[in-house]
């Protein structure tokens, strides 16, 4: 990032969330580069940067549109760079109808699943199933052709009446943007919630992507997209997730009735005979999972105790599990460090859930609104909830901090870094490790002598970590399950060097394939800490990456297709014609001897038939897509839909919101009704949440601190003085602020960072709320909590949800106290007449379209595609991966509530296989394993180089390049030098 | 180019000898600086400093600790402002380049120390520098330019900076100003001339740090910055009374109440070769630690970058050895008027004027003694 | 001239700080020039022989440099530490320098009180032999606190001068000493004529008197001297009330104590006149009714006028403090004399002394 | 304080010392003298990792009597350069300040307070409770009669400041005890 010559810090507060991330921003500025925050507010980070270009929150895919469709239109795109490392030369199918066609769908919509189906956005292809393409890039049917309508319409024009965005600010954009990309110069994007947390989240950084393959930008020096995420080892929780779709190393949680057998299970995940690559030793890391989860209990008689693994079949995420609280579906919940009362959508949605449990453990440092909600919640305060009424049975147990215990954090760039246990833990305070291992033992102990067959794995599991001297579990000896063993033999019990060493056989053992390696010859390579003084640049010695400590991907594409650096300026990784191999300032992302001129007749056959200039390795072609046949549910390229809550109408199309878009109709959810439809009035402006420097998150590690709450004492709302004239507010006085599902109060903060921004002919207020604070008795500082206004809806790729942007109105003065709250909260949803279904019609289109949309679809399945849903299970194709049965399963998990209406049934099933495919972003690759970048950002990642565009790969390479010869031999050279494929762009160091 | 060592220990008030230390500094920044207050929090918590206030905010941007003072030993600043006063600022900072050099003069204070070197050495010229007679002014070239000094050959015509060829920064009609303020270790500190007790001392490093086993608390100091940064630590400045019930007080550790405190530069971690703790957070590099002399020869070079890109707004402060306090070992690169950052346009030390005080305190003592006599004479009885 | 300067702060929020300094201060500056005053008094009525001026004199300086010490201590954060004050000796300190100046003080004052006590109380102290030693010190001891008094009285304008608070060091450049030594005047000649026979305050009347006309024209020269920011705070607020009643009060008690000195003169004349007339004793009932009534009303004046002195003294003290103070807490009094005092020595050309520079 | 010396009286040291205008040398404290750092004097620095944002800052923590003393940057981390953000500076306060619970609290169903109670106690209690809902809301089959083998009873939501060996065996308990509502941080 210090490399770039020019930043665009769209969609993150970079300064403010990530300051020592920022240094690297700092250096770059210093050395001329243009840094420009595209922001609809001007915060810490704007107030250092070049430029601030306000915009309205949701608006950003109209924005990086027109900047697509400038660079198409005048040929600014690095056309060299584009026509060797891009599928811009691909024909897309005939059948493929674009949402330009079709008023705002593509084709394959199907209204009774809300979703699509993708088989006509896939390659044309010729007989050998090899893709066709048009070097001249003039036939329509190319993605390049396609890419350029799509966006026509997307100008300057759109841009200042959609975003708010100046003439010449869009212009300053351009220039910035174009002048300082190509051979000598390189701009870098950096994103974070701003991004992810709207329902376009993943196609919000799709469409960065887009524009960065254009520019030639990814794979090189300075270039890149930046995905800043906000925990400690948010990266860690995916890999080895605590997730309800995933199991470790991005395996997924079994399906019921798609991964009935161990054989269905396998084959979903990958196999030499459907895969590439690594993936093709899916097999092995299954067995490993298996055999270190249940030791000898795990056979091959007994396919390594497959069965004892629970089946998913629908969403279980956190808002699905909330609705089965509230319909009393769910005895004990589990806090571990979290606090959903404050920090999640809709917190009284959250709280009012948890007053139906029958028990709840909360594992913090301190008493956290998540832990006291029964006594001083706001439900108490306005008499909703009554403390001598609810039965939740609570436990508070305290919980040892970073300095307590011993473990490793990954942090955003998968660097895995081992942390020291400084002091023992005080009191009854004790690490999340020691508090589960005991629980197993006890919870064994109890039903040692059970019978039941449902007790088996728990009984069979393996669960005999050493304790050290102060009776604690030895993290470490936990490190080294995850990395890997050999079982039997003269290495009985060594640490696996790496996961090619994993076998299928019941030989080795290992909890999290990516992982193996960490405990290399019995070392924890975590806890390296060679000082970076005395180290190069890469600090290749400092801690552990995954995979294999890799720590910089995909930089053949910094050097031309001939293997030249693009420039002297830009010189990373190029071709040794001498030593025949590749060479630079950086181990070489590609297998190390491949010349830039090597062709393989063969499309598939794993990196053996790698061309010797398709840099993007994980993808099945090489190729940086443009276009996405798969991968996304919501579309092969990035549209512009409005905001869920949105007081605007679309201007491109008559489909307003995201067809695919997942809501949840309830009455504790209610949105507000939309641009156009009566009601909306009474929410007019926008309130968009952010964080701020001095506080994380929900507050439980910060509100607690004199140091920082002091520094952020107070809730506030900022506004512009426009606003402030407007309704009246006074400076740092109160002012209540109410949407469609709560009221809160808040300090005003008048300032011109705010922008009223000019859209459609109005005058659109955006008001910006921190979401640190929460009502509770026992922190330093306590507030409203931002969160608490926020309704659920999200995005279909990932299952984020929207919190970027929430209608709703101000007013001067405090909010109502008690049950007052209540019925003024109501006042406002009479006024505006919503019911559950306000705002929540999927698609507004005619009728006719939608029809054509399928029936486009239809045509191409009787085209023969012989892909639909390929590795349907893994849920890697969106929209049908579970069909109907999804729907039934997605009933069987929500019907439960009283408004589990088709609707949200169907949208959760869609939920299920986009966060299938979530996890399975890092599943795809071929040769290697991207980076899941998955974060409170979006899970779908970050950096579409790890992201996006890895995650397609593998079912591009099923559905269209599927047929083509397969070569499991070819692995052996996979195998044989992890360095020499690896994945992507990332000099980032944050 | 800096002058304040020209004179072998007469750098600053008091004495070391042997002391091996160059003279230690800050350079902070403030072009850099992204708010994040890492520097209060790093600060505090080293020194285990009491956290200040009520938990209300202050009204002031982002800014709820205030100002310096007995707890609050870093504070950042934050300031909005539109269009207007950026020009304002843009043209303010034009003139002052346009001042020149400050080095020209021939030094004045310490190649003429007297036995009371220092601050009170300083004094008698130095008054005579305020201009309090303008007769007897040591002669000042005016508008010369320091050839050798960093930007001299720039151009000094405001046209020519205006038509210079550089890209004028953008964000022009509005921006937020962010400054880490501390402490400024005057080259003649007023907190330290004015101590009764010796509990301000300048240290090896020419610093100057309060002993808190030996202040008895008397306040004389907290009069005697120019600068506002010292201040006794009392109940008031711990705990400021609110009329609101929802705001309370952190229940924390007090230490060294009732006694003068502020930044010791880190005193404790200097003595072991460390670097201070707010220097050492510092995400951004704003705030800079290192020996006086590179810090300012830092700031000088950058405020020249800045004025190459047009930010004729940027301008150093306490660079001078010449100002009034002979130049602060805290130095800042600020980007508009310094009060704008409440910070004083012209000070002081106080103790430049005590020899006159003296000197007028002693007629009037003798005049009284005389006004005395001549009572007893013209009341014959 | 100097150019109007648009004022910018930081949301008001001061620059300086005032310093901790509550009531105990002022009335340690009243304090401390009462006493220094009043041992010049005392020096001049043991040299001029009024024993009754000399004892209350001598009295009042023990008390007051006690209360005075007292009053300084208790203002310390950490009082039980006052002893650090004797630590060092500094120049540069005022506060130092007063700290000596008034130990200094304090000893000769000391002897001279042991010296009087004994003698009230008839020569009863259990001194034994060092009685002669004791007694045979009083003149060192009344010169040597007279040595230390005036600059006891002075030092306090250097002391408030000396700082970085806008309206007292403005003060202290412009002559704060002469109005404070004339203060010291005023209070101790004040206190005198309350404390000591008409007949023999003739010297603190006198000395009152000068006080009170330096007081005046001090401190119009010294509000002349400086910047009207850094003198709004002596004419303003409650400092500016408290300064203006100590005028009145000055005023009020040198007119009367002009008409002691005039009415003592005029009745010592008559009393002269009377003795040489009829002899001493033959005044008859009705004229020693008259003295008597006479003497008792010129006592009363002398009390009151005294009275009212002294509280002038204080009010000066008070609103002088107060007036520092109150300059600390808007940024004005700071930003504007020292923005007017830059323009005018660039616009006389002095260009290189600017904290702020452009290079 | 050392006993007094006449020699150490700072009025003496000034005229015995260049420092005639006691602002120096000559004042200064026998403490001062002694002056050193807490980092200089821990009995020991471990390196760890700042538990707030994902950008990986080094931190170095101090250590003394078994007490974290201090936690500052760690200048040999390639990420941080021994930067912190003001979080990462307050971890030590994260860390000590008062308010932090160490005992375990219990509210019983309808209760208005919490009350103390053991951690073994506890942990059996939330046992047996783990044990209930679970079989409670077991699943075997879904209505197409493929097996789910799995509990409905149980849901978890992680932070993300929890370690990936933590992690890993909460995720290997609740699996094998067929808990599948496992989500944390990373979805929110």
């Amino acid at each position: 990032m210090a490399n770039a010559d020019c930043i665009i810090i769209q969609g993150s507060n970079m300064a403010e969330c990530h300051p020592v991330g920022f240094q690297w921003v700092t250096e770059a500025k210093a050395r001329g580069a243009r840094v420009i925050h595209v922001d609809p507010r001007f915060t810490r980070t704007t107030a250092v940067a070049d430029k601030h270009v306000p915009i309205r929150a949701g608006s950003d895919i109209v924005l990086l549109g027109a900047l697509i469709n400038r660079v198409l239109s005048d040929g600014l795109h690095f056309d060299e760079y584009v026509r060797a490392y891009t599928n811009a030369t691909n024909l897309i199918s005939e059948n493929y109808q674009d949402t330009e066609d079709l008023g705002g769908l593509f084709s394959g919509f199907d209204p009774e699943t809300n979703s699509y189906d993708n088989s006509t956005w896939s390659y044309q292809t010729d007989e050998s199933g090899a893709p066709v393409t048009d070097e001249s890039l003039q036939d329509p049917r190319t993605v390049f052709q396609i890419l350029k309508r799509h966006y026509a319409r997307y100008t300057p024009e759109m841009v200042a009446e959609n975003c708010g965005i100046k003439p010449a600010d869009f212009e300053y954009l351009v220039e910035s943007v174009t002048q300082n990309s190509g051979r000598d110069r390189t701009t870098c994007f950096a994103y974070a919630v701003g991004w992810t947390q709207h329902s376009l989240g993943a196609q919000f950084i799709r469409t960065a992507s887009i524009l960065q393959l254009l520019l030639g930008n990814m794979g090189r020096p300075g270039g890149g997209i930046m995905a800043l995420r906000g925990h400690a080892t948010i990266q860690g929780s995916t890999d080895i997730p605590t997730l309800f779709n995933l199991l470790p190393g991005y395996l997924p949680m079994p399906s019921a009735g798609v991964h009935e057998t161990f054989e269905e299970y396998v084959q979903a995940v990958g196999t030499p005979e459907t895969h590439k690559g690594y993936w093709a030793n899916g097999r092995s890391y299954a067995t490993n999972l298996l055999k270190a989860w249940w030791g000898d209990a795990a056979t091959k008689d007994n396919d390594y105790a497959y069965d004892y693994l629970p089946k998913i079949n629908g969403a279980h995420g956190t808002y699905q599990t909330q609705v089965r609280m509230l319909n009393d579906g769910v005895d004990g919940y589990f806090l571990l460090g979290q606090n959903p009362a404050v920090g999640s959508a809709n917190g009284r949605m959250q709280r009012m859930a948890m007053s139906h449990l029958k028990w709840m453990v909360v594992r913090d440092f301190r008493l956290i609104e998540s832990a006291t909600w029964w006594k001083d919640g706001p439900e108490i305060a306005s008499g909703e909830l009554k403390t001598e009424d609810i039965d939740t049975e609570m436990f508070f147990m305290p919980a040892a901090n970073h300095t307590e215990k011993a473990g490793t954090f990954t942090q955003t760039q998968r660097l895995v870094q081992w942390r020291h246990k400084a002091v023992n833990p005080p009191g009854a305070a004790q690490s999340e490790l020691d508090f589960f291992f005991e629980l197993g033992k006890r919870v064994r102990e109890k039903l040692k002598d059970s019978e039941d067959p449902r007790d088996r794995p728990l009984l069979d599991m393996t669960w005999d970590y050493p304790i050290d001297e102060e009776g604690e579990v030895d993290p470490e000896s936990v490190l080294a399950e995850i990395n890997g063993y050999h079982i039997g033999g003269e290495k009985d019990g060594h640490p696996l060097e790496n996961f090619n060493q994993m076998t299928d056989d019941g030989t080795t053992a290992g909890g999290c394939w990516i992982y193996a390696g960490i405990y290399a010859g019995g070392e924890n390579m975590a806890a390296r800490r060679k000082p970076r003084a005395e180290q190069d640049e890469t600090a290749a010695e400092w801690a552990w990456a995954w995979p294999a400590n890799r720590r910089i991907l995909y930089n053949r594409a910094s050097a031309a297709p001939d293997g030249t650096p693009w420039s002297e300026r830009k010189k990373f990784v190029w071709w040794d014609e001498e030593t025949g191999k590749w060479t630079g300032k950086d181990v070489p992302d590609f297998p190390i001897d491949r010349a830039p001129s090597a062709r393989s007749d063969r499309p598939h056959g794993g990196p053996a038939n790698l061309d010797g200039d398709d840099p993007f390795i994980m993808q099945a072609d090489g190729k940086g897509w443009l276009f996405a046949p798969s991968g996304m549910v919501d579309g092969p390229m990035p549209t512009h839909y409005e905001p869920q809550e949105s007081t605007v109408n679309n201007p491109l199309y008559d489909q307003q919101s995201s067809p695919t878009r997942l809501v949840m109709r309830r009455e504790d959810n209610l949105s507000a009704p939309g641009a156009g439809t009566p009601g909306s009035e009474v929410y007019p402006h926008v309130f968009t949440t952010y964080r701020l420097t001095e506080h994380h998150t929900a507050g439980g590690m910060s509100r607690w601190l004199p140091y920082l709450s002091e520094l952020q004492p107070e809730m506030f709302c900022e506004i512009s003085p426009e606003l402030a004239a407007e309704v009246g507010l006074e400076p740092y006085g109160w002012a209540t602020l109410v949407s469609p599902r709560a009221a809160i109060e808040a300090r005003v903060l008048v300032t011109k960072r705010m922008t009223p921004l000019r859209i459609g002919g109005k005058t659109i207020h955006q008001i910006g709320l921190p979401y640190h604070w929460g009502v509770g008795g026992d922190a330093t500082v306590e507030g409203d909590s931002a969160n608490d206004l926020l309704g659920v809806t999200m995005d279909p790729n990932v299952f984020i949800q929207n919190s970027k942007y929430v209608a709703g109105t101000i007013l001067p003065g405090r909010r109502p106290r008690g049950p007052e709250l209540v019925d003024f909260v109501e006042k406002y949803q009479r006024e505006a007449g919503l019911s559950p279904e306000s705002g929540n019609q999927l698609v507004t289109v005619s009728d006719d379209v939608v029809a054509e949309s399928l029936a486009a679809d239809s045509a191409a399945s009787k085209g023969g595609h012989p892909h639909r849903g390929g590795d349907s299970a893994v849920g890697v194709t969106p929209g049908r991966t579970f069909g109907g049965e999804a729907t039934d399963s997605g009933k069987a998990t929500d019907s439960a509530g009283s408004d589990g209406s088709a609707e949200s049934t169907d949208a959760a099933s869609v939920v299920d296989s986009a966060d299938d495919r979530t996890g399975r972003i890092d599943i795809e690759p071929t040769e290697t394993v991207n980076a899941n970048r998955a974060d409170d950002g979006d899970p779908t990642d970050g950096d579409p180089n790890r992201g996006y565009i890895g995650k397609d790969a593998h079912s591009t390479q099923e559905g269209n390049l599927g047929e083509g010869a397969r070569d499991s031999g070819s692995r052996s050279d996979e195998a044989a030098d992890t360095n020499t494929v690896d994945n992507g762009d990332n000099e980032e160091e944050d | 180019m800096s002058t304040t060592t020209v004179d072998d220990n007469a750098v600053a008030d008091g004495h070391w000898h042997g002391s091996a230390h160059e003279r230690k500094g800050f350079f902070t920044d403030t072009s850099i600086c992204i708010g994040c207050k890492a520097c209060e929090v790093a600060c505090k918590e080293w020194n285990n400093n009491p956290q200040d206030g009520t938990f209300e905010l202050l009204g002031s941007s982002y800014d709820n600790t205030g100002s310096l003072g007995a707890n609050t030993w870093r504070h950042v600043a934050f300031v909005e402002q539109d269009g207007e006063r950026i020009e304002a600022a843009r043209e303010s900072g034009r003139k002052l380049v346009n001042l020149g050099m400050p080095s020209i003069r021939p030094r004045t204070d310490e190649s003429e120390a007297k036995p009371l070197d220092g601050a009170l050495g300083a004094a008698e010229s130095g008054s005579a520098g305020a201009g309090a007679s303008g007769g007897g002014l040591p002669e000042t070239p005016p508008m010369g330019i320091d050839l050798l000094a960093p930007g001299a050959l720039e151009p000094s015509d405001p046209e020519d900076i205006a038509n210079m060829d550089t890209t004028p920064p953008d964000t022009e009609d509005f921006r937020w100003l962010m400054s880490s303020d501390v402490c400024k270790h005057c080259t003649h500190a007023g907190c330290l001339d004015v101590c009764p007790t010796g509990a301000l001392f300048r240290t090896e490093f020419d610093t100057v740090v309060v002993q808190n086993d030996v202040c008895n608390g008397c306040g004389t100091c907290v009069a005697g910055c120019p600068f506002g940064v010292i201040e006794r630590r009392d109940d008031g400045t711990i705990n400021t009374p609110t009329d609101r019930d929802d705001r309370k007080a952190a229940d924390m550790d007090v230490p060294d109440k009732n006694t003068a405190n502020k930044c010791t530069l880190c005193y404790d971690r200097l003595v072991d070769g460390q670097e201070p703790a707010c220097a050492q957070t510092c995400p951004t590099e704003s705030i800079k630690f290192g020996d006086h002399e590179d810090m300012v020869d830092k700031a000088h070079t950058r405020v020249a970058d800045l004025h190459a890109k047009g930010m004729t707004e940027a301008r150093l402060y306490g660079a001078n050895p010449n100002d009034g306090v002979g130049g602060t070992g805290s130095v800042f690169l600020i980007l508009d008027e310094p009060e704008v950052y409440g910070l004083p346009p012209d000070p002081r030390v106080p103790t430049k004027d005590l020899p006159q005080m003296y000197a007028s305190a002693g007629m009037a003592a003798l005049g009284m003694f005389a006004a005395a006599g001549l009572a007893f004479l013209g009341s014959k009885r | 001239m100097v150019e109007d300067v648009e004022f910018s702060s930081y949301y008001g929020r001061p620059i300086v700080k005032a310093p901790p300094w509550g009531d105990e201060i002022a009335i340690y500056l009243f304090l401390g020039g009462l006493a220094g005053g009043s041992s010049l008094l005392g020096l001049g009525a043991q040299f001029s022989d009024r024993p009754g001026l000399r004892i209350a004199t001598r009295l009042t300086a023990i008390t007051a440099t006690a209360a005075g010490g007292a009053a300084l201590v208790s203002d310390l954060g950490r009082p039980e530490r006052f002893l650090n004050m004797m630590r060092v000796f500094k120049v540069s300190s005022p506060m130092s320098l007063g700290t000596w100046i008034l130990s200094g003080f304090g000893v000769g004052s000391g002897v001279l009180t042991a010296i009087e006590v004994d003698r009230l109380t008839g020569q009863r102290l259990p001194l034994g032999p060092l009685r002669r030693v004791l007694h045979a010190m009083e003149t060192p001891a009344a010169l040597e606190s007279a040595l230390f008094a005036t600059p006891l009285a002075a030092y306090t304008g250097a002391l408030l001068g000396d700082t970085a608070v806008p309206t007292w060091n403005a003060a202290g450049r412009s002559g704060l000493s002469f109005v404070f030594v004339s203060s010291a005047a005023v209070a101790a000649g004040g206190a005198a004529m309350a404390l000591a026979p008409v007949g023999e305050t003739g010297p603190a009347r006198l000395l009152a008197l000068a006080g009170s006309a330096g007081d005046v024209i001090g401190m119009d020269q010294m509000k002349k001297g400086m910047h009207p920011a850094e003198v709004d705070p002596l004419e303003d607020g409650e400092p500016g009330r408290k300064l203006h009643r100590a005028e009145k009060l000055l005023i009020a008690g040198a007119v009367g104590t002009a008409a002691v000195e005039v009415g003592a003169r005029v009745f010592a004349k008559k009393v002269a006149q009377g003795a040489g007339a009829g002899g001493v004793g033959t005044g008859g009932a009705g004229s020693s009714s008259r003295n008597w009534k006479t003497r008792a009303a010129l006592r009363a004046l002398s009390v009151v006028s005294g009275a009212a002195l002294a509280a002038a003294s204080a009010y000066t003290r008070f609103g002088v403090l107060e007036a520092g103070i109150e300059s600390t807490k808007d940024p004005r009094h700071v930003v504007e004399p020292q923005r007017a005092r830059l323009e005018d020595r660039r616009a006389r050309g002095i260009v290189d002394d600017s904290i702020t520079t452009g290079t | 304080m050392a006993r007094f010396s006449p020699l150490e009286w700072p009025v003496i040291r000034q005229l015995r010392s260049s420092d005639a205008s006691g602002r120096g040398e000559s004042v200064v404290s026998q403490k001062t003298r002694e002056t050193t750092s807490r980092t200089a004097t821990a009995d020991k620095v471990v390196q760890s990792v700042c538990p707030y944002c994902a950008v990986g800052c080094g931190q170095k923590v101090f250590v003394k009597d078994d007490k974290v003393i201090q936690i500052e940057g760690d200048p040999d981390s390639p990420i941080s350069r021994g930067r912190l953000c003001p979080k990462g500076a307050a971890s030590e306060q994260l860390v000590n300040a008062n308010g932090r619970v160490t005992d375990v609290l219990y509210r019983a169903p309808r209760a208005k307070d919490w009350q103390k109670l053991d951690l073994n106690t506890a942990i059996d209690m939330v046992a047996d409770r783990f044990i209930e809902a679970r079989r409670k809301h077991w699943e075997d089959f879904d209505e197409k009669g493929h097996p789910l083998r799995r509990t409905m009873g149980i849901a978890s939501l992680g932070g993300a400041t929890i370690d990936n060996e933590e992690n890993y065996l909460a995720k290997k308990l609740y699996t094998a005890a067929g808990a599948i509502q496992i989500e944390n941080q990373a979805r929110i």
